[in-house]
């Protein structure tokens, strides 16, 4: 059965409703109205998402796509705007719903007390609708639509807390690093434009076969492929949205934000917008061997180098964001292996588990009031169960345990690398094997430091002051309360915030299982991925996969386990029964640490360079160039030399009425010399 | 009426602006309702030109002639295409917002000023519909008189400097163009526009010409490095001096383009397209730095008005290197197209932000950024068009600033993908610059005693920028009705490019 | 035998008085406006002989205006003359400078 | 007997000499009356020059009209203004010299552009007037009012306006002097000398009902 256009529009819109009353009518409809209308348009929107999912796996619906109305009609290129929903867009629409669903509703009991309540259900829901365009374009138009949209809610939602210096200072670094990216994925959409006539996806795809053997002229004497350039560009796009190495910037310090929004927008979704593009567009990669050894090169390094960062980081929400960049780190491995289905899968197992341990964390975080500095922490599994319990599973999906979704995903992505023989495979190996001891060791380390070994806080009771010291004005005395003193004891979050952990816990730990055969290994994402036979290494993979408890136990006997086991064995000797050995190893290891402290100077070094040069720029054209040059020389110099020439002038206009008489009989004199002369 | 619609639209804002004037400056309230009425009439005249206009056949229509200096052969032609008619809707619409935005901030002779802005709404739409040369020049000239007026009587503290910068630089631009047309009147006989576009010239006369022709519409645009009369002009003028000068004044720079370089001298044009199209990527890249470091609210945005503006000239003129390098038509319609919204849009977005700054001038009574922080806090729905419009400002898709940029970094990469490399800059430093503004004025906790008084904005203002943000978010969302419109038109302007003059 | 040549000369040697007058008697207006007249005069003086010696009447027809203009103008000099002796005490031209930029 | 011709040349001669020398004195003498009456001497043997010429009307009105009128009024004005004739002398000496210089250059090239010598030749000929066979003025009013009849209408109007000027300028509003203002006078109303009011005839008792009775009238 055809999908109908109703559904769809119901899907994208129901959110976007939501957002406009939540955010117009905010002050009217009050708390309760701006919760309700949001999530019961998220409602909707995920229901719906599911019965698309459910008709195009099961119900046998054909791939949909049409346009919904024309944007512009220009000779021959048109621009449209319409919805492709096949199987990855399914899925995509499900995990976006699902997790927006679910922070929606985590949203009430985090942001309880905010004053900013209804502006944050509305920009949540305005991000939904976003994300959903995005996943459901049928043409790069929309795509680029979207793609800009999650990035202007994400601007907004890093800078939610607007009176905070550093976060308006992460939105603004943000957008513009994104725009960063943003700027090659525009010039690899004029270069699909430019070499195949259209921006519709179909067209586009059908056509790619002849992008072969075509080239840009760059220079008069170099040409350049045409599907490299155009999918380097494509992925340069992708490189700001899912943060990769060298645009990553942005990710850890956009945890700014309130925690909801780390989870949803930098951590399930929109950073792996750029994922599920490459994905989508792998028609085109698969065209290049050269652009997806360059994505395999990207994503390795990020994979594995960024992770690093993430053992010194104390910030709990940091260590999250860094572990998120060093996960889209291995989604783009995946990609660059060919294994787009690999990347697509771990992004789903990720969306759900990254989800949660950022709600968790968001969790742990309310409990302590606001302090996120894991070296205040310590021991509260005691008060939080549930947000322990759910946690633990988010972390050991995280580091690739054997039957954790998380497993499948990864441990498949660890193979297919193995398997593949790109240029880059071999580094790209080394680094996600080596970052899974590196994940391994930083989500113990996190959880041990959050949850287990002494309290490293004080409770001070203030009674009758409490009120006042609530976590409704965190954000404006969060800075000068004390840090690690508390005025009650850390106690388990709401209901509102632990359903959606729960929620997200069963996925983590049982996805894997019942999905991994077809999605990964049974071609369930039928036409939506393109790989070409001789690339395919999930299907080499895929030759020794013949069950789930199979992999699972065959797991436990592979090199990545028996790093996270080393890992483990180390974090829990360190953190758990001798916590001065991290101090040791931190003085032992000074330079490494401040390598990894300083983020390898990346940050600093862009600051240098594009901020303050890019400032400093700015200043020398303004000064140097309009001021001084254009008007100081050109405009008001010329004025000047009128000026000069006219005050000499002036002198003899001196008012005298015989100076003008002698003039004038001067004047009289020379003309008759002159004529006189002429005459003889 | 309709035989008349052009002529009536032109002088019924002019012969609006006598009343007003008369009702002086003992009966303000009688000036400003008779003002808003005019406005409001003309804008509901040039509605009529929507049906009245057939966008599916393009050219000229509506035509009117009358012999006007019969000695010199002038007429008093006009006609209108798609162009002019997206870009006179454009200015009877803006026409409405800043009468209705001046209404209580203007406190001193406000007839005056009303009326000032009823003559030049006129004579702007005078500019879009002459179709005779040398009436295009008496409006392009007049419409100085009452810019200068405006600047003069009711701007900033250095508005005598403005002024006469202004002035000064317009008319030096125009003087060229004047001598160029004289010299096509004696070569053609005739200031007819369609004629001289079929009047065989060599390509060394194109030369000349074209160069008389982009110094006076460089100037107007303005593009680098003819534009520092700008800033200064748009720091010292009222708003609603600035509102007019950067929706609608700058665009007839780009139609200028359109009706004199592009038809008259294709072949000259095509032979410096690239120096064009060299100034227009500076403006972008250049202009784009030093916005980024301007101290005053205004500046930036004339800055930014200024890189925004180069984009109309990279889209005409990358439309020369399509058709007579590559052949690809059909790119260099996208180009033009998108140029031509670019000018609509940015008629909407500039405006829109130089409003949502009279906003802020109207509170504080100053311009520099510094003097603001965290306005957020006290003014949210001003907060939230201003984003809108920042964002409108940095080309965000969906809203109308991005549908012209897309279309001509587009058609620009099928030309060289250099040049889009270089036009696509914009994404990054735009960004740069506006936010950076919005960071430091909008986000923040209150800075000031001065700005925690702050009042969010009252009706009136929310009516302007409500208007303002409605076109942009219409454009952005659904541009084809615009491109429609102009689409005809602009097809027949890619026609001509194409015909060799020698 | 007169010849026009006579005149001529006449009338510039009168001329070229009137303008050395001028120079100087630069600060006295009263010897500039009798300069002026000298000057109207050998002007007049080639009118009446060009008319004589062509037979044209024109010549000194324009004589005949010269004269009712230089007697008006002379007039309202004299009339400005006396009015600004009145208001400045002085006929001096280097005091009257008001006009000066 | 003497030849006309050389007669005439030798007037000629003794009537050019006295202008010469009387413009010189113009230009040169310190004291402005004695400068004046210089000037009616050039003016009077510049007549006797024109007499030469046989332009009677011209040669009598200059003498008439300048002599008699404008040198007078000339006269007149110096006379009656006190000027400090030696602050006027100043510089005399000074630019004596650049004004000699200047004069005589400008004389040279004069000579030298009109072509003295070719002039040299042309004689007096026959009389226009006595061709037409009228006299001098005869001649010139037939051609004043017919031919210069416009021309001659504006120099009227010239004249007007400049006496009319020159007596607005000169006119002098004094103040503290009496003047009858006709048109005043005439113009007056007898609203304007006399008020008629209405009052009652006795003093009213309060102030309260008088005020409401005159509201009421």
């Amino acid at each position: 059965m055809e999908l109908s256009t109703s559904i769809l529009l119901t899907i994208a819109l129901a959110p976007l409703v939501g957002c406009l009353l939540a955010g117009f009518l905010g002050k009217q409809i009050g708390r309760v109205g701006a919760h309700s209308v949001t999530i019961l348009g998220l409602l909707i929107s995920c229901g719906l998402s599911f019965y698309v999912l459910y008709q195009i796996t099961m119900g046998g619906a054909p791939v949909y796509n049409h346009n919904i109305y024309t944007w512009f009609e220009i000779g021959k290129y048109t621009a449209t705007v319409g919805f492709l929903i096949d199987r990855l867009t399914a899925m995509m629409m499900v995990v976006v719903t699902f997790v927006s669903l679910l922070v929606h509703v985590y949203t009430i009991g985090y942001m309880a007390d905010d004053d900013g309540y209804q502006r944050f259900f509305s920009y949540i829901s305005l991000f939904t609708f976003s994300m959903l365009m995005l996943v459901m374009s049928n043409n790069f138009l929309q795509l680029f639509f979207g793609w800009e949209a999650v990035g202007l809610v994400s601007y907004l939602l890093i800078g939610f807390w607007y009176k905070r210096p550093t976060a308006i200072f992460a939105n603004l670094k943000a957008f513009i690093v994104n725009r960063v990216g943003d700027f090659g994925f525009l010039l690899g959409i004029a270069a699909i434009l430019y070499f195949l006539g259209t921006l519709d996806y179909a067209t586009a795809f059908s056509a790619a076969p002849t992008l072969i053997g075509k080239t840009l002229t760059v220079t008069q004497s170099t040409q350049w492929d045409a599907a490299t350039v155009i999918c380097i560009l494509l992925f340069i796009g992708a490189m700001g949205k899912s943060a990769q190495v060298p645009l990553h910037v942005w990710l850890p310090d956009s945890m700014e934000g309130p925690t909801p929004i780390s989870a949803l927008i930098h951590a399930a979704t929109m950073v792996t917008a750029g994922i599920f593009m490459v994905a989508r567009m792998s028609p085109l990669y698969e065209l290049s061997e050269t652009a997806l050894s360059f994505v395999l090169v990207i994503g390795a390094t990020g994979a594995l180098f960024t992770g690093l960062i993430g053992i010194v980081q104390n910030d709990i929400k940091r260590v999250v964001a860094y572990s998120t960049l060093s996960q889209l780190g291995y989604m783009t491995v995946a990609l660059g292996v060919s294994a787009y289905a690999g990347a697509v899968y771990h992004l789903m197992t990720h969306a759900f588990f990254k989800a949660l341990l950022f709600l968790g964390a968001g969790s742990v975080i309310i409990a302590m009031h606001h302090e996120q500095d894991m070296r205040y922490m310590g021991g509260l599994r005691k008060y939080m169960p549930i947000t322990w319990i759910t946690m633990w599973i988010g972390a050991l999906a995280l580091c690739g345990v054997p039957f954790f979704s998380g497993f499948y995903s990864k441990d498949s992505i660890i193979d297919a690398v193995h398997e593949s023989h790109r240029w880059g495979s071999g580094y790209a190996y080394f680094c996600v094997v080596v970052g899974a001891f590196v994940t391994a060791t930083y989500t113990f380390r996190q959880m041990y430091m959050t949850f287990h070994g002494k309290e490293r806080f004080k409770v001070v009771e203030h009674h009758g002051h409490h009120d006042a010291h609530g976590h409704d004005d965190h954000h404006d005395d969060h800075d000068h309360h004390e840090q690690g003193v508390l005025h009650h004891p850390p106690k388990e979050s709401p209901w509102v915030v632990t359903l959606p952990l729960i929620l997200l816990a069963i996925p983590s730990l049982f996805v894997g299982m019942f999905t991994v055969k077809p999605m990964l290994f049974g071609g369930w994402f039928g036409e939506s991925i393109h790989v070409q036979s001789a690339n395919n290494v999930l299907e080499e993979v895929g030759k020794d996969f013949h069950s789930w408890w199979q992999a699972g136990l065959d797991g436990f006997a592979q090199l990545p386990f028996w790093l996270v086991f080393a890992a483990f064995m180390m974090t829990t000797y360190i953190y758990l029964f001798n916590p001065s050995v991290a101090d040791k190893i931190k003085s032992a290891l000074k330079p490494i640490w401040t390598i990894l402290d300083r983020k390898y100077w990346v940050d600093d070094i862009y600051f240098a360079i594009f901020a303050r040069g890019g400032v400093a720029l700015g200043r020398m054209f303004w000064k140097g160039g309009d001021a001084a040059v254009i008007d100081g020389v050109l405009i008001d110099g010329s004025a000047s030399t009128i000026q000069r020439i006219a005050s000499g002038l002036r002198r003899v206009q001196s008012g005298y009425l015989y100076h003008y008489a002698f003039a004038m009989i001067l004047g009289l004199i020379l003309l008759m010399g002159g004529y006189w002369l002429i005459g003889q | 009426m309709f035989n008349h619609l052009l002529s009536l639209l032109i002088w019924l804002p002019i012969v609006g602006a006598v009343p007003v004037l008369l009702a002086g400056s003992s009966r303000p309230n009688t000036a400003r309702w008779l003002s808003l009425l005019m406005a409001v009439l003309t804008f509901a005249v040039s509605l009529f030109l929507i049906p009245q206009y057939n966008a599916d056949a393009g050219g000229m229509q509506l035509a009117e002639s009358h012999m006007w200096i019969a000695s010199l052969n002038v007429h008093y032609s006009l006609a209108v295409d798609g162009i002019s008619v997206a870009l006179i809707l454009l200015t009877t619409l803006v026409g409405i917002l800043v009468i209705v935005g001046a209404w209580e901030v203007i406190q001193d002779k406000p007839h005056q000023y009303m009326a000032a802005m009823l003559v030049l709404e006129g004579l702007m739409i005078g500019v879009f519909c002459a179709t005779d040369a040398l009436l295009f020049y008496v409006f392009f000239e007049a419409m100085l008189i009452p810019m200068f007026i405006l600047i003069g009587i009711w701007g900033g503290p250095r508005r005598v400097y403005a002024t006469l910068k202004f002035f000064i630089y317009t008319f030096l631009g125009s003087i060229f163009m004047l001598i160029g047309l004289i010299y096509l009147y004696l070569k053609a006989g005739t200031f007819d526009l369609h004629t001289l576009a079929t009047l065989p010239l060599t390509l060394q006369e194109q030369s000349w010409l074209f160069f008389a022709f982009l110094i006076a519409f460089a100037v107007k645009v303005p593009m680098v490095p003819v534009h520092t009369w700008l800033p200064d002009a748009h720091v010292e003028a009222p708003t609603g001096g600035s509102v007019v000068l950067a929706a609608v004044m700058l665009k007839i720079g780009g139609y200028g383009f359109l009706r004199f370089s592009l038809p008259i001298t294709p072949d000259a044009s095509a032979h410096f397209a690239w120096f064009v199209i060299l100034l227009s990527l500076i403006a972008v890249v250049y202009i784009g730095y030093v916005a980024l470091v301007q101290e005053d609210m205004k500046k930036l945005v004339a800055y930014s008005s200024v890189a925004h503006m180069g984009f109309v000239t990279l889209g005409v003129f990358i439309a020369f290197m399509l058709v007579r390098d590559l052949g690809n038509t059909d790119a260099a319609r996208l180009g033009m197209q998108g140029a031509m919204v670019q000018m609509i849009s940015h008629g909407f977005v500039s405006g829109a932000m130089f409003s949502c700054i009279g906003v802020l001038y109207d509170r504080l009574h100053t311009r520099l950024i510094k003097d603001y922080g965290g306005v957020i806090n006290v003014m949210p729905w001003f907060g939230f068009l201003y984003v809108l419009f920042a964002m409108a400002n940095c080309g965000l898709p969906g809203t109308s600033g991005f549908v012209g940029e897309f279309m001509v970094i587009l058609a620009s990469f099928s030309a060289n993908p250099w040049i889009a490399l270089f036009a696509a800059f914009t994404l990054i430093i735009g960004a740069a610059y506006t936010l950076y503004l919005v960071k430091r004025v909008l986000w923040g906790d209150v800075t000031n005693s001065h700005v925690a008084e702050m009042k969010d904005i009252n009706g009136r203002e929310t009516f302007v920028l409500g208007v303002f943000a409605a076109m942009v978010l219409f454009v952005g969302i659904w541009p084809e009705p615009l491109t429609h419109l102009m689409d005809s038109s602009v097809n027949q302007l890619v026609q001509l490019l194409a015909i060799h003059k020698v | 035998m007169i010849t026009l040549s006579h005149y001529i000369v006449l009338g510039a040697i009168l001329f070229c008085i009137s303008v050395a007058g001028l120079f100087i008697n630069r600060k006295n207006v009263i010897v500039l406006l009798m300069a002026i007249e000298l000057m109207l005069l050998a002007v007049n003086i080639n009118f009446v002989a060009f008319s004589r010696f062509n037979h044209d009447v024109a010549g000194q027809v324009f004589v005949f205006f010269i004269l009712t203009v230089a007697a008006a103008e002379s007039a309202i000099g004299l009339a400005i003359l006396v009015l600004l002796f009145r208001n400045r005490s002085t006929v001096n031209v280097a005091e009257i400078d008001s006009m000066k930029g | 007997m003497i030849d006309p011709s050389v007669f005439q040349l030798v007037c000629f001669y003794a009537f050019a000499a006295v202008t010469v020398i009387a413009a010189l004195s113009v230009i040169t003498l310190r004291n402005s009356v004695q400068a004046v009456l210089s000037l009616v001497l050039a003016f009077f043997s510049t007549a006797c020059i024109w007499m030469l010429a046989e332009a009677e009307f011209l040669a009598i009105a200059l003498i008439v009209v300048y002599v008699g009128a404008v040198m007078v009024l000339f006269l007149f004005v110096v006379m009656m203004l006190d000027i400090d004739q030696e602050k006027l002398r100043e510089g005399f000496v000074k630019y004596l010299p650049v004004g000699l210089i200047v004069a005589v250059v400008m004389l040279v090239e004069m000579l030298g552009l009109i072509g003295v010598r070719v002039m040299h030749t042309q004689t007096m000929g026959v009389n226009p007037a006595t061709a037409a066979g009228m006299s001098n003025t005869a001649w010139l009013g037939m051609a004043l009012y017919t031919q210069y009849l416009l021309p001659f209408e504006v120099a009227a109007l010239i004249l007007t306006v400049g006496v009319i000027a020159a007596v607005a300028l000169t006119l002098r509003q004094r103040t503290g002097v009496r003047h009858q203002q006709a048109s005043e006078q005439v113009a007056v109303k007898a609203s304007d000398r006399v008020r008629i009011i209405k009052m009652a005839a006795e003093r009213p008792v309060d102030s309260q009902p008088a005020s409401a009775q005159e509201s009421k009238s």
